[in-house]
């Protein structure tokens, strides 16, 4: 299980990188290389030429932006994870971080990283879809924004075009009154998980449903919304009927699950079906909470 | 594994025959596959490459055997594809039949994969799997409605 | 760093800076407070650079796939799989490895703990969880079982069932927490 | 470091800081000048007809030194030895085939080496994996053990014309007609499949040969340095003595890591004497899932009769094993199903026949429980499903037949796999349950915590099991004890470790027998040169068999130093003390001699001695034990159930053991806690998938799912000791106890906590994809 050979490049400026991937066709970007290389170890793939992200300290950091907040691409995870301001403004993500693999994966794997590999059964992705994140591009063309919801496009693939870096992700405020909640089922913690859901729910002045955003993983191509759950759920009061109704519209016809040796098709319909309906319960209880 | 299903497609079954012998078009049908060629009248090979993902090598040397030809009604292939991920082989059914003004292609292939697919890659191979169908079908589909317009 | 700017200077991207390497490539890397120059090529993995490169055969290879943990060692103080990185990554980084600890005559005191708690059988998985726990516990001192338990959830030990194990860290955590009160 | 005496003591272990501080030396840590690596091309195939390989670019890839197919090796192709021949019973069939090093003309399992590259770098070697060209023909692979019986099933082994490998029938008493007389008649058909023994080290090989002093060593990752020796001796055509194995430091075995051989362990020796540089192979995680050996599917269709009050009339049992593609290892897995599904009970008639069949898969030997499990399963789920039928409790039925104190030895009548008679040496199997139901707190569970907590919408269950494991077998093993003029007192085996803490317990044996401290007795095992005989560990052996040759050892070189010192100190032997690394006159420490001046006084360099002196404190002694122990114990869990998810959750797990005499209980108890580990993962996590061609559908840590920390609770322990009578430590195996009846305890705490949804578990392993499966079958649907 060792490597084959490439070419290997490692930039100083985030300039430098989007020339060499303009010009070379064939460069592959490495960023945490958390699923690059066992893929490569493994012999499945075999790039011919790696570009290195890892100088470039412009891609790495969390800051403001205004009332949210910007992560750039190559913030590891274990960062995101001890950034009380995660916590504050974008607490469905800091929720998530612990579910992400290991200890040792998270500090080196990076956000950006994530979201460029779209696969199925990741976490960043969904959550990202779930809290409207954006997510930021660039190219020698220049720079794009794409809702996150647009940059999954389908099994490991995303609207990146070549030559494009994932350069950073903008998550939204929290609106107020508004819960959130991640969970997932996986056959151990840490393990590709067999479904997960995050949650966020934003109530109206009146207590009801003012918007609800549930976004899967692990049970299509890549994250996918709930729409016709989340359309169960509009205006309503959101209470323990709705809930499950929601759970079990979304379960029944939100997705398309696959089989594997883990969980079969209806495995994976239950389990969406139970953990939306948990993760409803506790972000309505924390919109209630936020809206008292 | 099997796959199965079926795909509505515009115009007639002898139409649509015709199409799917082209090894043109049947390279099209099977996403990823490069110059295919007809070696014999009833065979085709060629190399098809797979990536998925972060998996940028999967190449197979492919061979396609056409067996039961009922023109226009129905065919079997056999799929013989190797390369160093291992292996993917077995039989697939086609059924054309006219429906109202176009066809409905009915398919149910059983496939075998080995190696390192197998072995590695079981967490995606359904999705995959759907994914290569739905392409190759969508391909089918453009490629009618080009000829047909 | 010398000898890796100058790599850089040898080895210059038209006008973009950074590193290029087709072939062999020299780096520099901190490792255990030793400075070691080798040339290398790209491919080759940190696990290998470290075990057969320098010798340094306690980093032990159990899966190279990213999942047991054996490998795992300490760049710049964090606690990274050496199996998922490349030796070029490292150029000019700092590496800690379970031959940093204690030696025979003077375990470290997580070592010592590991000991007289028989958290050991075999011993290949080890130094992977030593590895793994000196960043945590520097973050933890007084860590509960379950966060002891999750912290490790990212090491496989065949042998001990790990009850030991967690066993060792709380011996630790506790006689830390006497030292600390005592200096 | 503590004194004496260390028997019985919790002695933190003398191997550890090596270990801990990564100075010990595993076969990957070997490196020698020149080395060369190796890489093995390995069959995606799981059946095929092997027409041709090229290997022409992969020689003419720079760094490629050499790249070897069957037809390269010549006369030393040939088949690996029957390392296990099969026990004396009568009518008994049994059909050899054994692997072979690289494929010639058929592959019978995927992953099977079909061409060695030898190259500078594993690196290299791997590229050039890629430049090799196979043409193989597939064949239809055979994969299920009741299709593979089938008449026209494709063959594994064309020249039995059946895939069948063996059949054996042993009988006690008369079932047939005892069957007639029973109250109830529980039978079900079982399905227990196991995994991988999953060392964290993989498996590897580096050889060197010497030329100048036309010697051959071998680092090997093997449990059984000696048989290795004495075979490749044979096999290369050199004296044994001309032929080093060294086993260092092994990163866990359990059970795999001995073989004879395995293609790897023969090909490695063989290039390095051929290039005249050493080579080293280090298998890698994914060729481990199918190089090395694996335990597998078993299916019984078995029958209890019961009488009204519980009493066990009678057992018949039909089986099917799995053997995988060759069977080298006998029958050893089968039998020990087959012995220990009678368990710690009276079965007046016991009727089991089982097959084991031949099939496109990798080969089966035994793996830490070693086919016990399969049997402890399938007795025990008989007996929770006659308790229910009958209402008794599930505690209750197991005391009322269990053999008891006082019925020891007690024959049961058929052959264990060590060709003895099925003999338990001594047991307290009530106290044990006694103790394991005090510590669980059964009656206050069943009878108040449960019910409330189904109040509360929780689903928890409780599991008690029994069992026995037969450990400790023959041949024998044997030990040097010497005293070296430093003080040091060396102490040689040949049994191998794979870290079990021999390093450690010989050590407590043999000081206390010397009065020396325990950090004085320096333990030498793996290595040939060292100890010339020896069989290997396993079987839960080590501490029994080779524990008691290092006693015996002991014992006649204190004989010596008496009868060395009496005349030197003028006092009769039996008035002296051997104590503090010293032997004085009882009474008066302070007239003595360290053991070390003894050594030295025993090695004379002028004068006379009398004829037939042995010169130094040595003695060499072996120990062969007629027969194994009956190690035995209860296991008992408490399980949290989600029915919505289907997870499970292991709140409390409880073991009392009963491993005879404990030399050291930390290392027991680990022992124990390991094996419940490794039990667990069996129960719940762990499965080899193959599909019905014969492909490995999980080769890697990613799919093959190992218990973390988070999966496993810390058990709680308690002893019961019965000391064995056949040997004079009066000691038991523990190796593989904790691991052989979890999943039956997982079983029967899992169907409690669902109690009520009409849920039956008769397969192991589950899963929560499984078991979610079988509440649907059974409820129509849940959540």
């Amino acid at each position: 299980m060792k490597p084959p050979p490439f070419e290997y490049y490692r930039p100083s400026s985030l300039e430098g990188a989007l020339t060499l991937l303009a010009e070379r066709e064939e460069a592959k970007p490495l960023a945490g290389g958390q699923s690059l290389i066992p893929a490569m170890n493994f012999r499945l793939a075999a790039p011919a030429m790696l570009v290195d992200l890892n100088d470039l300290g412009e891609l790495a950091g969390i800051t403001a932006a205004g009332a949210g907040i910007r992560i750039g691409a190559m913030t590891r995870h274990s960062a995101v994870e001890r950034d009380r301001r995660i916590a504050e403004r974008a607490p469905l993500l800091w929720e998530t971080m612990p579910h992400i693999a290991h200890p040792q994966i998270r500090n080196r794997g990076t956000v950006g990283g994530s979201l460029a590999h779209a696969d199925p059964a990741a976490e960043l992705p969904a959550v990202m879809v779930a809290v409207e994140a954006t997510v930021l591009l660039r190219s020698t063309r220049g720079e794009r924004r794409v809702p996150a919801a647009e940059f999954f496009t389908g099994l490991f693939r995303t609207a990146l075009l070549p030559g494009e870096l994932v350069t950073a992700i903008e998550i939204p405020p929290l609106p107020p009154r508004t819960g959130w909640a991640f969970e997932e089922f996986a056959r151990r913690h840490g393990d590709y998980a067999l479904v997960g859901v995050a949650v966020l729910v934003t109530l109206d002045g009146g207590g009801r449903c003012e918007r609800a955003r549930i976004a899967l993983l692990s049970v299509g191509d890549g994250p996918v919304l709930a729409t016709r759950a989340m359309g169960t759920l509009q205006d309503s009061d959101l209470d323990a009927s709705v809930i499950r109704e929601a759970a079990e519209r979304g379960a029944r016809d939100d997705i398309e699950p696959p089989s594997d040796i883990h969980a079969s098709e209806a495995y994976r319909r239950q389990l969406t079906r139970v953990l939306t309906r948990r993760a409803l319960t506790r972000a309505v209880a924390r919109a209630r909470e936020a809206s008292r | 594994m099997i796959v199965e299903g079926s795909y509505p497609l515009p115009g007639s079954p002898d139409v649509i025959w015709d199409l799917l012998m082209d090894p043109d078009v049947l390279a099209k049908v099977m996403p990823g596959t490069k110059a295919l060629s007809r070696t014999a009248p009833d065979r085709y090979e060629g190399t098809m490459g797979v990536g998925i993902g972060p998996i940028t090598a999967a190449e197979f040397e492919l061979t396609i055997t056409l067996t039961d030809l009922q023109r226009p009604a129905s065919y079997t292939m056999q799929i013989d594809g190797k390369g160093r991920f291992g292996f993917t082989r077995g039989t697939a059914n086609v059924e054309l039949a006219s429906e109202g003004v176009g066809t409905v292609m009915r398919y149910r292939a059983d496939l075998q994969v080995g190696g390192k697919i197998a072995g590695l890659g079981q967490r995606l191979l359904d999705s995959v799997s759907r994914m290569l169908t739905r392409q190759g079908l969508d391909a089918l589909n453009r490629e009618l409605t080009a000829r047909l317009t | 760093m010398a000898a890796t700017r100058a790599a850089r200077l040898r080895h210059p991207y038209r006008d973009l800076g950074g590193l290029r390497v087709n072939g062999q490539h020299t780096i520099g890397v901190m490792v255990n407070g030793t400075r070691y120059e080798r040339s290398v090529e790209p491919r080759l993995l940190l696990s290998d650079f470290l075990r057969h490169e320098l010798g340094l055969t306690g980093t032990r290879v159990g899966c190279e796939h990213g999942v047991c943990g054996a490998c795992t060692v300490l760049l710049d103080d964090k606690a990274v799989r050496s199996c998922l990185m490349f030796a070029v990554q490292a150029d000019g980084r700092e590496l800690r490895t379970v031959e940093a600890l204690g030696d025979s005559d003077q375990l470290h005191p997580l070592q010592q703990a590991f000991h007289e708690t028989h958290a050991l059988q075999c011993g290949f998985c080890t130094p992977g969880f030593l590895m793994t726990l000196i960043p945590f516990l520097q973050e933890h001192p007084d860590p509960s079982e379950p966060e002891i338990r999750e912290a490790l959830s990212g090491n496989l030990c065949r042998c001990t069932g790990y009850a030991n194990i967690v066993a060792a860290v709380r011996r630790y955590a506790e006689k830390s927490g006497t030292r600390e009160l005592r200096s | 470091m503590t004194a004496g005496p260390y028997f019985g003591m919790r002695i933190p272990r003398l191997e550890d800081a090596q270990l801990l501080t990564g100075r010990a030396r595993f076969v990957d840590d070997v490196d020698l000048p020149g080395l060369l690596h190796v890489a093995f091309l390995r069959s995606d195939e799981a059946h095929g007809r092997l027409r041709g390989i090229d290997a022409g670019a992969a020689r003419a890839r720079p760094g490629v030194v050499a790249v070897y197919t069957a037809l390269d090796l010549g006369d030393y192709w040939r088949p690996g030895p029957l390392l296990v021949p099969p026990p004396p019973i009568p009518g008994l069939v049994f059909h050899t085939a054994t692997q072979v090093p690289l494929v010639r003309d058929k592959v019978r399992h995927a992953g099977e080496p079909l061409a060695m590259v030898v190259a500078e770098s594993r690196y290299l070697a791997e590229d050039a994996l890629e430049d090799i060209a196979v043409d193989l023909e597939p064949l239809p692979a055979v994969t299920e053990l009741e299709a593979a019986l089938e008449p026209g099933a494709p063959l594994v082994h064309e020249q039995f014309g059946t895939n069948l490998a063996a059949h054996v029938h042993q009988v006690k008493g008369d079932y047939a007609s005892a069957r007639s007389k029973a109250h109830a008649l529980i039978a079900r058909r079982f399905h227990y499949d196991r995994g991988a023994a999953a060392a964290l080290e993989n498996r590897g090989v580096v050889a060197q040969w010497d030329v100048r002093a036309e010697e051959l060593t071998i680092w090997d990752t093997t449990q059984a340095p000696i048989p290795i020796r004495n075979g490749m001796a044979e096999l290369l055509g050199l004296r044994e003595s001309q032929v080093r194995v060294i086993a260092p430091f092994i990163g866990g075995g359990f059970g795999p890591k001995i073989m004879m051989f395995y293609p790897e362990e023969v090909l490695v020796p063989w290039a390095a004497i051929r290039l005249g540089r050493p080579v080293k192979w280090i298998e890698d995680r994914r060729e481990n899932f199918y190089a090395t050996t694996q335990e597998r599917s078993q299916i019984h269709d078995a029958e209890l009769a019961v009488a009204r009050d519980g009493t066990i009339i009678g057992v018949k049992d039909r089986f099917l094993h799995d053997t995988g593609a060759y069977d080298p290892y006998g029958l050893t897995v089968p039998i020990n199903t087959q012995c220990t599904l009678l368990g710690p009970y009276v079965v007046p008639h016991y009727d089991s026949e089982f097959t084991a069949v031949f099939t496109n898969k990798p080969i089966v030997t035994p793996v830490r429980g070693a086919g016990r499990q399969h049997g402890v399963f399938v007795m025990e789920r008989l007996l929770d499903l006659a308790a229910r039928e009958l209402e008794i409790d599930r505690v209750e039925i197991r005391r009322r037949n269990y053999i008891q104190p006082d019925q020891f030895p007690y024959d049961h009548q058929i052959l264990f796999q060590d060709f003895r008679p099925l003999i338990y040496d001594s047991g307290d199997y009530p106290a044990a349950l006694d103790k394991a139901v005090e510590l669980i707190g059964y009656e206050r569970f069943v009878g108040v915590e449960q019910p409330r907590l189904r109040r509360e919408g929780k689903h928890v269950g409780v599991g008690v099991v029994s069992y026995i494991e037969g450990t400790g077998v023959g041949p024998y093993e044997g030990a040097r004890v010497t005293v070296e003029p430093s003080g040091t007192v060396r102490l040689a085996t040949g049994v191998g470790t794979q870290g079990q803490g021999h390093f450690t317990t010989f050590a407590q044996v043999v000081a206390d027998v010397l009065g020396v401290e325990v950090g004085q007795v320096r333990v030498s095992t793996g290595d040939t040169r060292e100890f010339n005989w020896g069989t290997g560990t396993f079987a839960s052996r080590g501490a029994v068999v080779a524990g008691s040759a290092c006693h015996a050892a002991a014992v006649k070189v204190r004989e010596k130093v008496l009868g060395l010192a009496a005349p030197l100190l003028g006092v009769a032997p039996n008035d002296l003390v051997l104590a503090g690394g010293r032997v004085h006159r009882r009474g008066s420490p302070d007239q003595g001699i360290t053991l070390g001046e003894l050594a030295r006084k025993a090695n004379p360099l002028r004068g006379a001695v009398t004829p037939g002196t042995e010169p130094g404190l040595e003695a060499t002694a072996y120990f062969g034990p007629d027969r194994g122990n009956a190690a035995s114990g209860v296991h008992a869990m408490v399980v949290e159930v989600d029915p919505e998810t289907a997870a499970v959750a292991i709140k409390r797990y409880v073991v009392v053991h009963d491993c005879g005499t404990v030399i050291n209980p930390m290392v027991v108890e680990a022992q124990v806690q390991g094996g419940v580990a490794h039990g667990i993962g069996n129960a719940f996590y762990e499965q080899l998938i193959f599909d019905a061609n014969g492909q490995l559908q999980n080769a890697s840590f990613m799919d093959y799912l190992l218990p973390t920390a988070l999966d496993v609770p810390t058990v709680e322990m308690a002893h019961v000791v019965s000391p064995s009578p056949l040997n004079p430590l009066g000691a038991k195996g523990v190796g593989e106890a904790g691991a052989i009846p979890t999943g039956a305890a997982f079983a029967q705490a899992v169907e409690d906590a669902l109690a009520g949804t009409g849920i039956e578990i008769t397969e192991m392993p589950l899963s929560p994809g499984r078991l979610f499966e079988l509440l649907q079958a059974a409820q129509g649907g849940v959540g």
